[in-house]
């Protein structure tokens, strides 16, 4: 059956919010891979543990453009803590929805914003005390059906 | 034109691979059965033999079409549906002699699913590799065969990639070793002339929607004194091997569909150029492209091109927002996530399958229509292309991602 | 009207258990899917969209006319396909569990003829007695239950003698015992109120030409959680359950017809007046006939009577000279010479069930139409038993012929 | 599939020639039986080896009366060694044709012929130096498919 996309999916997927680099980034992270058929890379600049700039780049469908746009539009202006309480539930809702077989972008939108925040902790120094999630394989992050 | 159609100044349809308009002449040969020739054609009233004479005109000009038999041709609910009763119906009729099936890896879903169900039944089956341009070898094919072999089984023309296959030749072989072979030419058929005699083989399945017939009606030729069990048991209908009351409307618009297709093979030399210009036209403005199936043996509408660094899923969706129709893949499997079967065959790594499109044209299809796919589509690749971080990791002379 | 119905003074179509003709409503709820909305609703675009919404639409009313879920219910291309779906289905899901079945002797042939295939592959199959009326006894049907009991399926109403069986009382003790129910309901849907949670069964099928759809389109519920196998793999249509690009039209047009025809069941009442008149008025000017089936648990339209001494093809023949379309047995198996198996269940010795007229009137029929047949039946019968050899012998006192 | 009657089948059930018993008949004979679904008997009246007369009566389907209907056309006025050389081919032949699934009752029409040409042979003390056919069992006459 067709991907049936929401209003808002559409809407992010053919304006995309944010879409770019950041040449001077403060963090930068990467989840999927070119295999499962998304990769998700995003660029934070961080300002006292405040998000004030993020960009994406993503090779993925409709739902995974949509939902990397929908994730750095909820997490900008945010705090670092604030950005890692972002669930792919809430990706989901603020898209009003995902078909069943896209819900998978949503966790890899939530694990992009996860894996530039260790990036950032890292070049810091600090110690990463959040689960990254997606490990790289399809299978951990794709919820075939 | 539905309302989706006029949201951009041009709609063009590029996917008849995967369905075509049901034809006006079609509709009209068909409506009369739906509203005064209702009969049940097992009934024994005049009403009734009105609708039997119809599906029996029906059968014998698609058995004409087809160079068979009236009582070879039996009338099914779909290509998928025709698939099946071939493969599971010869697979169960010849159980005692054997257990092995022969295949190809890019056989259509509905060949493919059915020889996996059948493997679960305790039959045994081989896939043939197909070489990069999706051709199976005779040689492979011949070596494939075995003394256990019930059924061998090949597409004529490929749903994804056009390619062509030498089914006269692969079916020959498989008569001299006694070996029902049957060939899926859904795609074939009002593609290129398909003659069942002259190919040889023992079933052919083909499918009404693909030739401006309606969705849910397909036809299965089966030779006469081919062994096959019914996949729908019932009613005396379509001589007691295919039960259901008789669908007809569309078995009417079927051969009227039929008809008008296979009169227009001739004519398709003006779609074959058209997509000659499409291929090229494409692929000397869009870098990192390739075509994928044989540039020779292909089906006179079928164009499909990876695009390196890009999605298919956003690829198409795009160009729906440009109004142009297309594909990525096949349509029956777009909802799951893994990348075309097909594609992989032919060597297509997993990033460069998933970055697949698909159009396919016809009679239908205009000189401006080729215009416009080739103005619209270059700038939506390179917006995409702009958003990959694939592309941008190939611009940055790193290495393409891959496992 | 179609030609032949011009013929006579009067046309009355008195056959709508065959196949009913296509609603003017649900016509027009079909068209703009043949023309406009053609897209393959797997596919991405916008067009495609359209047809996929409109499918699930028409799954989503379907479910609630039938009280079951949308992702219940699955679309299939008769009630052949439905009937050998679920029996098929259910039984290769749960062999492992064990291979007997439990149905009745009056089922239609799509399910009979499916239970006699699946014994031929190592099932073993009950077929239940039915009483006089064609009633399954729930004792028997219980008794019949072994702990290698993996279906029980029993229709819910007759076909031919329109016996409507006491569904809910069956599927609760089959419930019991923990085995899946299945109930062919294609005469019930329409004519009698059904609901498939209040009916307690596992999967329902009904079909869309007995309620003024086209023939060729179907539905299968399937209780959620149920264990059934597919009978046509491949795309991933309908949950990946049944392969085919999907019908729209018919979809479409099977879900208005339902609504029209649910919302019509409190209107029935009129016909099983008419019903009656027709029963009673036959029996009372025709000797030497019997109605066949109950008088109470029957569906609203159906008349099926016995008439001694004579065969039902030349009746159902000399009827349509009168313009009154009719039928003799089930329509399914009239090119057979076999007398119907249901007569045959209820006790009706050979020579008997040979001369059995069903007329099933509708909501179309009209006092006048049953005033008709009133009129044209009795002579007609008349002018067959003279000459009939049997009545010639009957009239000399002798014993009626018999082996 | 309907049982497709060519128009003279039609003709012959919707008008049957020779319906009827001849009281003082010369020989009667009688096939099929009621089991099967088809019974004709045949009357005639005969005057020096020639059928003067013949009346039929069948219980049966359409193809049934109009077979029984042809066939005493057929023999009306021939010699019994004639009407003896009658084949169910011919009142095929004479009918336009049967569908297949009804060929069985123009078999039954020769036999009703010979089985009543024998009853005149029984009455007239000759041998019955040809086959009758039918023995009455469906499976001999019936060819079911
Ligand atoms: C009780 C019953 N079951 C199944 C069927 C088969 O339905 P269809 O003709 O749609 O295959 C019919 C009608 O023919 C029927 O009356
Ligand atoms: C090659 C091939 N085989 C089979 C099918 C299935 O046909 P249908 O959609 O009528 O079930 C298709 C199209 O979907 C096809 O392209």
């Amino acid at each position: 059956m067709a991907m049936i996309y929401s209003e808002k999916v559409m809407d992010h997927f053919s304006n995309p919010r944010n879409v770019g680099e950041i040449p001077d980034a403060d963090a930068v992270g990467e989840v999927g891979n070119a295999v499962c058929g998304d990769i998700m890379k995003m660029y934070l600049k961080i300002e006292d543990d405040v998000i004030v700039d993020v960009k994406f780049k993503t090779f993925g469908c409709g739902a995974a453009i949509a939902t990397s746009s929908m994730a750095t539009e909820l997490i900008k202006g945010k705090t670092i803590k604030e950005a890692l309480e972002l669930t792919n539930k809430a990706v989901v809702e603020a898209l009003d929805g995902l078909p069943p077989a896209k819900l998978h972008c949503s966790v890899l939108a939530e694990e992009a914003v996860k894996s530039a925040i260790a990036d950032y902790y890292r070049r810091q120094g600090r110690e990463i005390d959040f689960d990254i999630g997606c490990d790289g394989h399809c299978d951990a992050c794709h919820n075939h059906h | 034109m539905a309302d989706s159609e006029k949201k951009s100044a041009r709609f063009v349809y590029a996917d008849n691979a995967a369905t075509t308009q049901v034809s006006p002449k079609v509709l009209e040969a068909m409506l009369p059965y739906f509203k005064d020739k209702y009969g049940n054609p097992s009934s024994l009233y005049s009403l009734s033999r009105e609708a039997a004479e119809a599906v029996e005109d029906a059968r014998a000009k698609i058995a004409e079409l087809l160079g068979a038999r009236p009582n070879e041709i039996y009338f099914t609910a779909s290509g998928s549906e025709a698939d099946n009763w071939a493969v599971k119906g010869a697979a169960r009729a010849n159980m005692a002699k054997g257990r092995h099936i022969v295949t190809s890896k890019i056989e259509h879903h509905a060949v493919l699913h059915t020889c996996k169900a059948l493997e679960k039944e305790g039959f045994e089956v081989t896939y043939l590799d197909v070489d990069s341009d999706g051709l199976v070898d005779p040689e492979e094919f011949r070596e494939a065969l075995r003394s256990d072999t019930i059924l061998a089984t090949v597409m004529y023309a490929n749903n994804e990639i056009g390619t062509v296959q030498p089914i006269s030749e692969l079916a020959a072989i498989a008569r001299e070793r006694k070996i029902p072979f049957f060939t899926d030419a859904v795609q074939a058929v009002g593609n290129l002339p398909v003659d069942v005699k002259e190919l040889g083989v023992d079933m052919l399945a083909l499918s009404g929607h693909k030739i401006n017939a309606p969705k849910g009606i397909g036809a299965l030729y089966i030779k006469n004194g081919t062994r096959i069990k019914s996949l729908i048991d019932g009613g005396g209908q379509e001589r007691g091997r295919r039960a259901g009351t008789e669908n007809v409307p569309y078995i009417v618009g079927l051969a009227r569909a039929l008809e008008i297709a296979v009169a227009r093979i001739p004519e398709l030399e003006r779609v074959r150029m058209m997509r000659d210009r499409l291929i090229d036209g494409i692929l000397s403005t869009i870098p990192h492209s390739r075509l994928n199936g044989s540039r020779e043996k292909r089906l006179p509408g079928n164009v499909n091109i990876a695009f390196e660094f890009i999605e298919g899923e956003s690829l198409v969706l795009l160009l729906d927002s440009a109004g142009i129709a297309a594909s990525t893949g096949s349509a029956c499997s777009t909802a799951s996530l893994e990348p075309s079967h097909v594609l992989l065959a032919i060597g297509l790594p997993h990033e460069k399958a998933h970055g697949s499109l698909r159009l396919s044209i016809s009679h239908e299809t205009t000189e401006e229509d080729v215009d416009y796919i080739l103005e619209k589509l270059p700038p939506i690749v390179e917006r995409l292309r702009a958003m990959s971080p694939l592309y941008e990791d190939f611009l940055r002379g790193k290495q393409v991602h891959s496992t």
